[in-house]
């Protein structure tokens, strides 16, 4: 599946022109939820079959074997052309697809993959209320009773697990030893008994995140990912699926983006105001800065020369420049901003509705390891500071 | 704060507190009748408490504290603008159960010397339930009441992201006004609008340091009550610095709010008042954004849902933020050191 | 001595500016540490003689007897002159004076109050190597031998030791149990044996701080200030002894030279730059708020209403405003600020040479408690989060 | 970074090393004249080692990173000149042993065009030791070697708090030139004044990356060293937050730099690659200036004392701030999006 990288970046463009949704923005713009799982299955059947959607699918399978620089050509051009993010589909086809593949057994790899191509759903049950970014202290318990495991907890951020068939779920089979030791990997089936879902209604209004309730939910042992107890591990491969990816298309979408503040500062007739251009001539490079992080970190990756630490810089970048880059637009909109407008279902993540892009923003630095815990490894493992004494309690 | 002043205060933030975080306007809106809070800085002569604009402050904080929804702000500014016109009668109605709103940032509207009122008011709260409007021309040489329930007003519910105010666009297409609700006119028009802005922006200012100082209150207590990685998160020295910088910070904007207050005393039309004001008002409330920022930072995924208060505190403090003149005020500051550029 | 406030500031204003000496920024812009000192003894012989140096010293005392109130009339009018800071006569006249006055013997203060009116002067030997921010570590040791201490040990940071007659010196009698209830108080004289000065270069090309070098020396039992173990309350009252008042002068100061930052403004050419018109507008607010706290520290101070915390407030405050003033000023300034000019000696915190005053500036974030041991004692005194415990070590 | 350059780089940091910090002019000029680092950036074709403007950036970096005082940037700028004019006469005379300098900040002057030389040129390293001096006009119609030991030039000694350059001031009075010096006239001119700029430009951002690297080694070395309340300043959160994100700035400082150079590539003279070049130096330098901020503070007393290196990367940040086009680098950014103001 080799090809030359201009050669390949000319024909996704090309494809991308053809294809992309007319005025998908506007459509999405105040629409509900089932209206935009229908166009995210529509947009997505179109990238299947163009194999857009899994490069990074082993050989063998249909768009799969790519390499890494042509996934990141892909995402380049993606960002470029302001696609839809597949956002939908994300955990099936990186966290699921990537877990089964490397750690599932062929039945399990048989009777899930081809589901992913066609469309079936995934979620990600890691996170737990009291867990946020410590999967050691996963407290949701599977006893196993003959050949099924038991499970009752609770998880949460579980992105748009309302509409998931499948989830991905660690749960603590052994509260002995230590935390990490304890914890297996299982897939759950979202129709079981004593499996339910509830959106959280978030600050911007959007609801793509839910809490999922496991109530006596059975799951054959056969559905076991890894060995009982391997679950760390495993969930560290689902979790390191997508590294790296995801950050080079959501900066090069960020500086793509900045049209959209020099669009405002046009329309609000402060283009000329000199405090304002000296905060936007001080967030290009910023933005820039976050395309380069993340551009050179898949270069890393590629070659094998990723350290400690990297990937937390990266995340931790991006995450304050998308802060800086949404509450400058908030403050360039003035009054008119503090409005509420319709948001953008899946619309990334500067749409213009600049309050609900700055408090959007909070995802990136709450959810998959808060700047806080970036920080902690930046400091740690990057620097060699020492951590805290596992044992400094109050 | 006087005594009197501290008691009632305290009595404002129980009566307050029991009603809730954000309570609704149609339950603390009467309350702030019954209890008299509007008479707060009318002069003791004219049957009010005398507390002038550092009292009316203390009970702009305990709205901002509380997140309260009652339009006390704008009813404040029309009893402001009766006290100034020394006129009783709206003294005496806005005290006990009228309701006359204000727009929260300038209109750009026109007032002829024959009353007849066209342009645009924003951000005017609550004004379906008002019965009148205190405007002032663009021009500053006419304020004025208005009667809401005429012909040619248009009003326009714009729903916003702090659900804590219900602002309005009134659009005025050449309504006639009534002669007898003309307050100022002239010079002594512009000396009241300075003074409803002075007003405007001090409650402005209070309203963002008695939010600020809820939201990180809860948000101290949140940390202590969190454990991560087997600790309460407020063992983490990172975290407790940014409490203590953010405390530094609300502490200040008090700080510089009392001491700006003092100074104004009872010179609130003078344009040093409208100064302190502009400067304590942009002072407060980038501190309250700050903080209201990190409100949600430190409370993690929790802050970021719905049924959390995380969220009220921030989008009040944005709103804030765009209310009165925005963002010019720092400009203003400096025109007042160095001479407008 | 009590009189109407605004008689005394009447007064006091009328006083400073019949003797303030005439163009004393330009008498001391680049000139030698003798010509200073010999500046500051001429000023300081105004001030007792008008009863301005010692308006906190108790009722009795020339000058002596005013309230709090008084003395922070005093001040603000000293800021408002910009009168010449008697940062010499400082540790004396404050730290020395108030020391002796709770905790001397009758003897004592005989033996040194009135000297200090005569121009004694006096410097802090508290701070070591070793112990920053944490008086608790003091090392330098003082053995008893007879009726004599002996001492051996360095201090750092005493302002202005080179040209003082008297040290008040903070020394270990106890190595066993906790270590503040090992620390002993001592006035040294600076002529005994053993006693070296070594100025310390600083990188603004100041030499106000030195180090103090003892090596043997030997301090009578009657120099003891307290008993022996009591040094660390005896420190504290020293360290009480002008809490307040210098940052009332300080901040009013500052406020009083926002107009430098407005002529370098016009002076350069970049008056209505809109973008700097911004960080002006930012900042002095900031800075009326600097006064506003300290206004009211003082406030607390005389009511006795004062919480732990307040203090840190105040100069935690005063801090990053001062370091925000000096950047601002240094970067208007541009390239031309870059250029090495003469220095003006006790020219105060801003003094328009940018660099000299941004680095000054971290004198205050640094020094008397560290702006991160001020947020420490900030969140754990009044915002009541936990201290680390206490045995929490690597 | 290819291999060659990689392995020279490596070998400058361990000479430098070496020679400690801030080692002075007349013992580290000379390493860089023996070891050939002139002629990093010279095409293969004229006896150089054709690594190009990445290759003249790794070592600027170096520059940076031991507070090099050699004067460096100025003589790599003079020698981009000649390999821009082709004049393979100066590439091999700059390259084994003279010295020209350079201003590094834009001069204000004009060149006539029989070449005589009126105005000043300031921030110009090292004029004292240099044959001649790299001159633009203002107009930007005429870049010309300047030979220093004549009539009508009045050269003046600035001394900067940063000690590791000597700034001088360069004051012509109808200074004859030597039309046989000009390099580049007219449009020529205007694209070699382009490419001096950019390469100055990226060299002040890779001179600032240099120095922010090795300020935070140094910082996070002395708070694992340094010990307080018992234990080493490295173990409070706090500092390792603040660490962190010095760590963070440094490496997308960096990340931007190398990028831009990538997308510069031999584009040396395009408005493209001033325009990034703008950019990069705009971030770097206030990088380095945070981080060494950061240092001194995190340092404490220790810091604030001469004899410690802390100051020295300071005064050096800040003199990077202010060399180049200084502030305005925002606005121009700001100008490649918008359009001009």
């Amino acid at each position: 599946m080799s090809q030359a990288p201009e050669a390949l970046r000319t024909e996704v463009r090309a494809w991308l022109q053809n294809n992309i949704p007319r005025d998908w923005r506007a459509a999405m713009t105040g629409t509900d939820q089932d209206a935009f799982v229908r166009a995210q299955r529509e947009w997505f059947g179109k990238l299947v079959k163009a194999g857009y959607a899994t490069p990074h699918w082993p050989e063998g399978w249909p768009g799969g074997g790519r390499s890494l620089a042509e996934q990141k050509i892909i995402y380049e051009e993606v960002a470029r052309a302001d696609a839809p993010r597949l956002i939908l589909f994300f955990v099936a086809l990186y966290h699921a697809a990537c877990t089964l593949i490397e750690w599932g057994t062929d039945e399990q790899k048989r009777a899930h993959l081809p589901g992913i191509l066609d469309g079936k759903l995934w979620c990600q049950g890691f996170s737990e209320p009291n867990a946020g970014s410590d999967l050691a202290a996963v407290r949701t318990r599977a006893e196993l009773r003959g050949d099924r495991y038991v499970i009752n907890g609770q998880k949460i951020w579980s992105t748009l697990a309302q509409h998931a068939d499948y989830c991905l779920l660690l749960v603590r089979t052994d509260t002995a030893g230590p935390p990490q030791a304890g914890l297996t990997y299982l897939l759950l089936d979202m129709r079981s008994k004593g499996v339910s879902v509830r959106p959280i209604a978030q600050i911007t209004g959007d609801d793509e995140f839910s809490e999922i309730f496991l109530d006596d939910v059975e799951v054959p042992v056969s559905d076991r990912v890894g060995g009982e107890g391997q679950g760390w591990a495993v969930a560290q491969s689902t979790l390191a699926s997508e590294r790296g990816l995801t950050l080079v298309e959501l900066s090069h979408r960020m500086r793509y983006a900045l049209n959209r503040i020099t669009g405002l500062m046009r329309a609000r007739g402060v283009a000329g105001d000199a405090a304002l251009r000296r905060d936007l001539g001080r967030l290009a490079p910023k933005v820039d800065a976050a395309c380069a992080l993340a551009d050179q970190y898949l270069l890393k990756r590629i070659e094998n020369t990723e350290a400690p630490g990297d990937a937390s810089i990266v995340k931790l970048h991006y995450a304050r420049t998308l802060r800086d880059f949404t509450a400058l637009g908030l403050r360039i909109a003035g009054l008119q901003g503090q409005y509420r407008e319709p948001f953008i279902r899946g619309g990334g993540m500067e749409t213009g509705n600049w309050p609900f892009d700055f408090m959007n923003s909070y995802n990136w630095t709450i959810a998959g390891g808060s700047d806080e815990i970036q920080r902690n490894i930046i400091a740690e493992r990057m620097l060699g500071m020492p951590r805290e004494p596992k044992d400094w309690r109050l | 704060m006087n005594a009197e002043l501290s008691e009632l205060r305290d009595s404002a933030r129980q009566v307050l507190a029991a009603e809730g975080l954000a309570a609704p306007e149609d339950k603390t809106w009467p309350l702030a009748l019954d209890l008299g809070w509007l008479l707060v800085a009318v002069p003791e002569a004219q049957g009010g408490l005398g507390q002038g604009l550092a009292g009316a402050c203390a009970f702009h904080a305990e709205m901002g504290r509380s997140l309260c929804a009652a339009p006390y702000l704008p009813a404040m500014l029309a009893m402001e603008a009766a006290i100034h016109a020394g006129r009783e009668d709206w003294i005496e109605r806005l005290g006990a159960s009228g309701f006359v709103t204000a727009p929260l940032v300038d209109p750009t509207l026109t007032i002829t010397d024959g009353g007849i009122v066209a342009g645009m008011a924003s951000a005017v709260p609550s004004a379906d339930r008002a019965s009148h409007v205190l405007l002032g021309s663009e021009a500053g040489d006419c304020v004025a009441l208005v009667a809401l329930q005429q012909a040619g007003i248009d009003a326009r519910h714009r729903e916003t992201w702090d659900t804590t105010r219900r602002l309005f666009d009134l659009r005025f297409d050449n309504v006639a006004g009534d002669p007898s609700l003309v307050l100022a006119r002239g010079n002594d028009a512009h000396v009241l609008s300075r003074r409803l802005a002075t007003h405007r922006d001090f409650a402005l200012a209070a309203d963002a340091v008695g939010g600020a100082a809820t939201a990180l209150e809860m948000t101290v207590e949140y940390l202590k009550t969190r454990r991560q990685f087997g600790r309460p998160l407020a063992l983490f020295q990172a975290l407790k610095h940014r409490c203590a910088d953010l405390k530094a910070r609300i502490a200040a904007a008090e700080a510089l709010l009392a001491d700006s207050l003092v100074r104004v005393g009872t010179e609130v039309d003078s344009e040093r008042a409208e100064a302190l004001g502009k400067a304590a008002k942009s002072f407060a409330v980038s501190a309250y954004a700050a903080v209201a920022e990190e409100m949600l930072q430190l409370h993690g995924g929790i802050g970021m849902t719905a049924e959390h208060a995380c969220h009220l505190f921030l989008k009040r403090a944005l709103l804030d933020e765009q209310l009165g003149r925005c963002t010019s005020y720092e400009l203003d500051v400096a025109d007042t050191l160095l001479g407008a550029g």
